[in-house]
């Protein structure tokens, strides 16, 4: 499809749907409300929305939609650290019941005791499989679930007052970008430590960055190379040792499901990505769902309202008065908790131990594929296993042949596939993080691998077909030089018709 | 693998398939993946969960079957989360597979999202008056903390002045966040609204924003933004307005009246209530590079292409994101709620101008006779005199919690108790002219008034015709 | 997407959904009722359908779908006579709430109120439209209705002893085939009547073919090529002379819907395709509906149970002792049914009209642009408005070029958009029916034009690149002969796997 | 156009388009385009219908309002239509756009229906051991009269015997159907199945087919299909066995005991019960040019391209149809129920061999159940000593009609009335042990039995975890 900008539909007379209107019994005892708003609030003329007919519409979002590779469409194995597993669609249609989809949070508690139970069951699940003694589930994305966690570390300082002096927060090279990001928007001063000469979290680094200055560690584990931290007792007993927190960034929990817990390892606060490990759909970037599970000790730090359950109902209960507040609207993102909830309920124990190690082996399976592709590496930790991605690098293939990573994967989508390098800084260099997890087969997993493979030996028989890609898309090279200039970026079709006055405006024919 | 579980979420999961990965790895068991995970931290019996619900008959049932439990009902609810009607075509878009399953591809392969997500930044960048729209952020309460720290980093000054009522829980939440650059000032609102000589009083050039709420935390609409915009312009501070888009086909916007940042929640323009967890956020600018690039958000731009004619996307200025730069970013960007932003697109686009119009009207109007019907009641009176848009408070005589234990008996959900005799009550174009006379009888009937309850109507029955 | 045939997916071990199992507590009491089966019922093998994981089931799928042009997505005007309008998204919304979708047709009257008024609605409203005196649901699609007609009408007759003397039906050549087939099927000898020189329905024709052997006339109006007859009422009283009954197939109903009406021409029986002229999705070919219209003589032989009000009660009456009796399982097709109620309560009676208006608007414009492309032509009734839709002939572009429109065909769809040749047999040469409906916007029937004007030149000046099509389409040309042939067609992938077992079998990479 | 009514569903209503498109045509208004109605069949008024809901929030309430009065039921109601478990792919698949709103699409351009259907019927093929199966037609009514008219038309026969019990519906269409050609005549069952020696005996060479149910319309399965296959044959006759392919994965298909013409409904497959609007029929053989050519249905067949090892779809032996022939086909063919046939292809490619299985082991399994604890009752006796799947027959000892009545005020649909004291109860998979225990409580309750009716379970609880 060559399909216009929403705008270039418009049709005088056109309309996609319609509001109920004003009742002539309204209208009669209230007059014509508009006439009598203040002349400074009355918007002199409607907002410049395109008029387009409802099927239009539809047909528009729907070519935009076969425009767009969703997990369920390709073998989505190339976003590493994201965790793009299979959402079942059973989930999508139980959530879409109208009793959770049009209730509102402030109803009668008698009257949204469902909506009440699957927060309570959801909490009940991940205390068990974190070990934790509680569990929110208030924040509203990962990243969103790591502030909850810096800001809960903060207030467990304050309320012992030690605000001022613990203003470090201690995080790896290899741990999730956010962790470093929050903190650092929560007023700390960030600590990276980088890797040991074996590719492991350096601990010894971390002892000599540890001091009575130190507000928490924050660490992944794995990390997002996919090593697990062999030491992590140390490293959580070292920050204990000098009275700093220890905050688990659980993103890459999909192979450690039922294989180890956070508690277990000492940890004060951890979090889980709902929509990543446990298979609500990613939403084209949200709506996510954030979990935080908390030792005892920080309970009262965590945000409320939380459930309660008396008998066999269901009620909230308020913050108390360490709570750290609102975080969120309300409770937290209710559709994706109730997919998760309805996830963990259709795998139970067994499912979740098979869920990990399905998603270790099909990861471990996948490196030995890569990594027989000339040109393609796995820095750190050379020889070792993996356990819920790797972090590789091309710059080998780089070196021989001048095509970048982020040229392949351009040229990898031309074969329908969806590829990322990763997460900036690029410490690995030329890098790309592959995690298959549990939800693609042995033939899914092989024909990835052949993608990469053939894109490889097309940089070293015919670079400039990968160089000049994409030669299969929707959409042909595009100048994204414009994007980085304020003079010429264009956020907003107003914006583009102001800097580009003579740019051709499509009209269909 | 201790005990074969298969599963249709688990297509490795069959024996023979799992030895013969495990061979092409030269693996023994899946035990040697693990073998950096210390035995200490190892759990040796399974996690303490349920058991599993492998049918998916079984697991429709049994979740069917605790959704069942909750009920809708005939609602005055609003407080943030407001009950609006939500197209077809909106839950259509966003329940395609290739929408919702989709997380972070690139602008080629996802062509449709980053177009999409630009089509969403500009048609309510149209309803705003403004150039610059994010990628939505989670929701009004990120969104209005992000704002609020914008102003702070652009001005490098530390005071924040609350000329509005606003909503507790945004104030939690940005008082918490704002915590380490800046401090908030709360001015007392006159009748509902900003009380322009009290906040001038306050200003100075240390002052980094004024936050305006409008409509407020009480539905009352600012009818002075434009000489708040003045005197905080005056000192070199930044009108940041919190506003709900869905007035704006009626009501000047308030970037038109000089206010700096526009930031909010879209939960109005399209999607489901969801028990309070369907909400997203904007904060929207001119096209000013100072504001633009404090902006912590993801900003999808249209480019032109090798292709005369043809349009591309990607990211904006990528590198002021913490994508690009960890703690040195001015915030984080993570996943948020890029759906919902779809969403509130394509309501925008079925709405257009006119229904837009219609519906800003519509929601003016039923506000105006809700509270002149329920007013009418002995007894009850009005907080304010100010213009409102959907929601009002309104004095009861007798305490509000009780009066609406009460209405809930009858399946009504009358308001949000926000004092002792204080009830917040909210009507949308979902609330008809029927369904507030019905509040209007079950009130009086609650409080004691003679009326003629005896013409008891069902809750929620059909629309006459 | 090259996306293999499903039984090419199979891996061992893969599971799509399991069904619920044997509780323990039954199987304690029944045993093993496999095992207890007779020898002859114990199937030996479990059928070889294919073990694919749910994610790839549904990938599948997804795929076959994005190769797949629905109304939704294209200028769907091609398809004339099939009213290819747009099916309101909300209206498949509505209709999918689990208290229509779950509800058995046997339970008791009191639990299936909603489903009831429904139907009773329905009726109420087509008996308005039509202006019959009782209207069926029961019809399961438009020649199923159509079926149902002659099916009354052959139980009328046979009621006043007539069975055997009225053994003839009269049709006209460009009534939809299914009038001639099913009267065929009912064992009546056919009368077909050709246009008279004016393009119309030839009257002195009818004339001449009607006696007291004449079942019925079953006609359709206005015909296939968008002509109404201006003499209706004297064929239908033609035909009620010589004692014969008069059945009006409305399938093309869309362009007079609220204009004029099936009982005011004295048509005793008269059906709709309600997914067709009211909005309900076309299915990919089915499930649609069909209504049938009676005038109150022939409400006897209506089939059964009717729906009844009672106060505010709805409630099933059994048929009576003349009804045809069960045309279909139950009620009819209800989901089309609801769907096409809330269609017409969106639009009620001035939305019909500006229906019926808006599609004959659109489909004159749409005959001017298209008359406008040199070797395209509208035999018959030359110069006359059409109604509904215009049945068209390329046979002067065939003349000239060499070019059918069956090629023509193939190469609009390189364009993104559905054509059709029309209806056998082709008595107008080079045929194509075009039918705009209310549907699609002055814009998009002018880039639909502007896609045949463009199809036509091309055949004029390359037409190897027309005759050579498909070239932007999921799949090449497709060797057909080979479906024609009993020893090398293949139904199904058994058949397949049978007659070439040298076959190339894929299996993804 | 009297007065303009502009609606969401008309792009072209705005007057000032209407107009432009006028001038295009030449054409002074529209009622140019009905010169030829006659004035005297010219509606004047407007149709009686209720005032148009033009606003979609005012329609979506209406309908749900009246779609809210349907309560489903702890049901054991069958004869027909059955409650199996509709597996969630399924629905999103038949419920996507380009499937939804497709028809009649040309096979380059609508290659994935084609592929859809073509599967379909393979799928379907493999269970039942044919090799042809029709894209369906409207339900096993129509599939069952065109059956046997195929077979008469195959063998220019007319008689048919009826073998089964078989169902009042199909058979009243049969009756109507095959009228001008073949006439029915029944052969009394023996214990719920065919009396193999009454059937031979009025076995001829005018004999065109004998019609056997299986299971029969009360659940009853056939154990001597070979034997009467054998007996047909020999005359010279054919075999049609109507059945339904839900308990195919563990019982013997018909065609691999002699049936001829294997037909009847797809709705177990994956299709909701739509209060008895969901249903499609199939027609499968073996193939032989004979009986294919036979067939009215389209027939999707796949076929080689000029690109190597790619598949194209399109329809086998065309010039069979009506399409082809108005009157000189076999029969009509229109719009029937394809979607319904890409969904139970779907519901077939997720179950697979093993599901298919599984699903046949707990079907039987819990008809067992049922019939033990059911019979069990005091006075209760079971009609008949076949195997049943899925459904029976109970003979109570008070008059069925009542019973019915009054477990129907617990919310409770115990089965149909087939006679004064007969009920015919049908149980799925979606009918746990729990359900059938609780049937036998309340059923002895009616009856006056003895049972420990206080430990009163509420129906349609959750399921037990």
């Amino acid at each position: 499809w060559d399909e216009p900008i929403v705008f270039e539909l418009d049709a005088p007379g056109e309309r996609g749907v319609l509001p109920p209107q004003v009742e002539p019994g309204v209208r009669e005892t209230v007059g014509d409300v508009l006439a009598d708003l203040p002349e400074s609030l009355r918007r002199p003329a409607p907002p410049t929305l395109p008029r387009i007919g409802q099927a239009r519409v539809l047909r528009h979002y729907l070519r935009l939609s076969q425009e767009n590779l969703g997990a369920d469409l390709n073998v989505d194995v190339g976003q590493g650290t994201c965790t793009m597993k299979y959402a079942p669609k059973v989930n999508d249609q139980l959530v879409a019941d109208p009793g959770l989809r049009d209730v509102h949070p402030l109803q009668g508690e008698e009257s949204v005791q469902g909506a009440l139970e699957i927060l309570w069951r959801t909490e009940q699940a991940l205390t068990a499989i974190s070990g934790m003694d509680r569990v929110s589930l208030h924040s509203t994305g990962g990243s969103s679930a790591i502030w909850t966690n810096v800001a809960m570390i903060r207030a467990y300082h304050a309320s012992r007052g030690e605000a001022e002096q613990r203003d470090e927060v201690i995080t790896t090279i290899f741990s999730h970008p956010s962790n470093a990001a929050a903190a650092a928007v929560a007023g700390y001063k960030v600590i990276t430590i980088h890797p040991d000469a074996d590719g492991y979290p350096d601990l010894d680094a971390l002892r000599a960055a540890l001091s009575e200055r130190t507000a928490a560690i924050m660490v992944t584990n794995p990390e997002d190379t996919g090593i697990y931290n062999p030491r992590i007792v140390d490293w959580v007993e070292a920050a204990h040792a000098v009275g700093a927190l220890a905050s688990y960034d659980q993103a890459n929990a999909n192979g450690i499901l039922g294989i180890t817990r956070a508690r277990d390892a000492g940890f004060d606060v951890c979090h889980f990505n709902l929509h990543k490990t446990f298979g609500t759909p990613h939403g084209s970037g949200g709506p996510g769902a954030g979990a935080n599970g908390v030792a005892e000790h920080m309970a009262p730090f965590l945000p409320g309202p939380m459930v309660e359950r008396d008998g066999d109902r269901f009620r909230l209960a308020a913050g108390g008065e360490l709570s750290i507040g609102a975080v969120s609207a309300f409770y937290g993102v209710i559709p994706t908790i109730a997919k998760a909830y309805a996830w963990i309920a259709a795998l139970g124990a067994p499912g979740l131990r098979a869920v990990a190690e399905t998603a270790v082996l099909n990861n471990n399976y996948l490196m030995s594929k890569i990594l027989a592709i000339p040109g393609a590496s796995a820095p750190y930790a050379t020889g070792r296993r993996r356990v819920e991605q790797v972090r590789y690098s091309w710059q080998e293939l780089y070196e021989d042949t001048g095509i970048t990573s982020e040229e392949i994967g351009v040229r990898a989508a031309d074969y329908g596939t969806h590829y990322w390098t990763s997460h900036h800084p690029y410490v690995v260099p030329q890098p790309f993080t592959l995690e298959p997890t549990e939800s693609y087969s042995m033939a899914e997993l092989d024909e990835y691998a052949a993608i990469l493979a053939q894109v490889a030996h097309e940089a070293r028989t015919d670079p400039e077909m990968v160089r000049t890609a994409p030669h299969n898309q929707t959409v042909h090279h595009t100048h994204h030089d414009d994007l980085d200039d304020p003079d010429r970026w264009a956020v907003t079709w107003r914006g583009y018709l102001r800097k580009y006055p003579d740019a051709p405006q499509h009209r269909r024919p | 693998m201790t005990t074969p579980f298969v599963h249709p979420y688990l297509p490795n999961s069959a024996p023979e398939v799992r030895a013969e990965m495990l061979a092409a790895v030269g693996a023994e068991s899946v035990e040697e993946f693990y073998a950096d995970i210390p035995a200490a931290l190892r759990l040796t019996g399974d996690l303490d969960l349920p058991e599993p619900l492998v049918a998916e008959a079984d697991l429709s049932r049994h979740v069917r079957g605790i959704l069942g439990k909750n009920r809708t009902r005939l609602s005055f609810l609003g407080a943030g989360t407001y009950h609006h009607h939500v197209p077809a075509v909106v839950d259509e878009v966003i329940g395609r597979s290739e929408f919702l399953t989709a997380y972070a591809g690139e602008p080629y392969e996802d062509h449709g999202r980053f177009q999409a997500l630009f089509e969403y930044a500009s048609l309510l960048a149209e309803l705003l008056e403004v150039e610059v729209v994010n990628v939505p952020t989670y929701d009004s309460l990120q969104a209005t903390a992000t704002a609020l720290s914008m102003a702070v980093r652009a001005t490098g000054r530390t005071r924040i002045l609350v000329a509005s009522d606003v909503r507790a829980d945004v104030l939690s939440k940005v008082e918490d966040f704002i915590r380490p650059y800046a401090s908030l000032e709360h001015v007392p609102t006159v009748d509902g609204i900003a009380d322009v000589a009290a906040v001038t009083a306050l200003l100075g050039d240390d002052v980094a924003a004024v936050w305006v709420s409008t409509p407020s935390a009480t539905g009352a609409v600012e009818t002075a933004m434009t000489q708040l915009a003045e005197a905080t312009h005056a000192v070199g501070g930044l009108l940041v307005a919190q506003t709900d888009p869905i007035g704006l086909g009626v009501l000047t916007p308030p970037a038109a009246q000089g206010a700096d940042i526009t930031c909010g929640d879209i939960q109005s323009l399209g999607i489901h209530a969801w028990f309070g967890g369907g909400h997203a956020g904007f904060v929207g600018v001119a096209d000013d590079p100072r504001l633009v690039m404090e902006m912590p958000h993801r900003l999808f731009g249209l480019a032109s292409t090798s292709v005369e004619g043809e349009y591309g996307f990607g990211d904006v200025a990528w590198d002021r994101t913490a994508f690009a730069h960890r703690e040195e970013g001015k915030e984080w960007v993570g996943t948020a709620a890029a759906l919902w932003g779809i969403a509130a697109g394509v309501y925008l686009a079925l709405m257009g101008p006119q229904g837009m119009v219609e519906l800003g009207e519509t929601l003016l109007a039923r506000t105006a006779y809700a509270r002149k019907v329920l007013t009418a009641l002995p007894g009850v009176s009005e907080a304010d005199g100010a213009v409102h848009l959907r929601e009002f408070v309104l004095h009861l005589p007798r305490p509000a919690a009780e009066v609406v234990e009460e209405l809930r008996a009858k399946e009504i959900e009358a308001g949000v108790v926000l004092g002792e005799h204080e009830l917040l009550v909210c009507v949308t174009e979902m609330t008809t002219q029927a369904d507030i006379d019905l509040l209007a009888r079950e009130l009086g009937a609650v409080l004691g008034t003679a009326t003629d309850a005896t013409t008891h109507t069902p809750v929620l029955e059909e629309v006459a015709r």
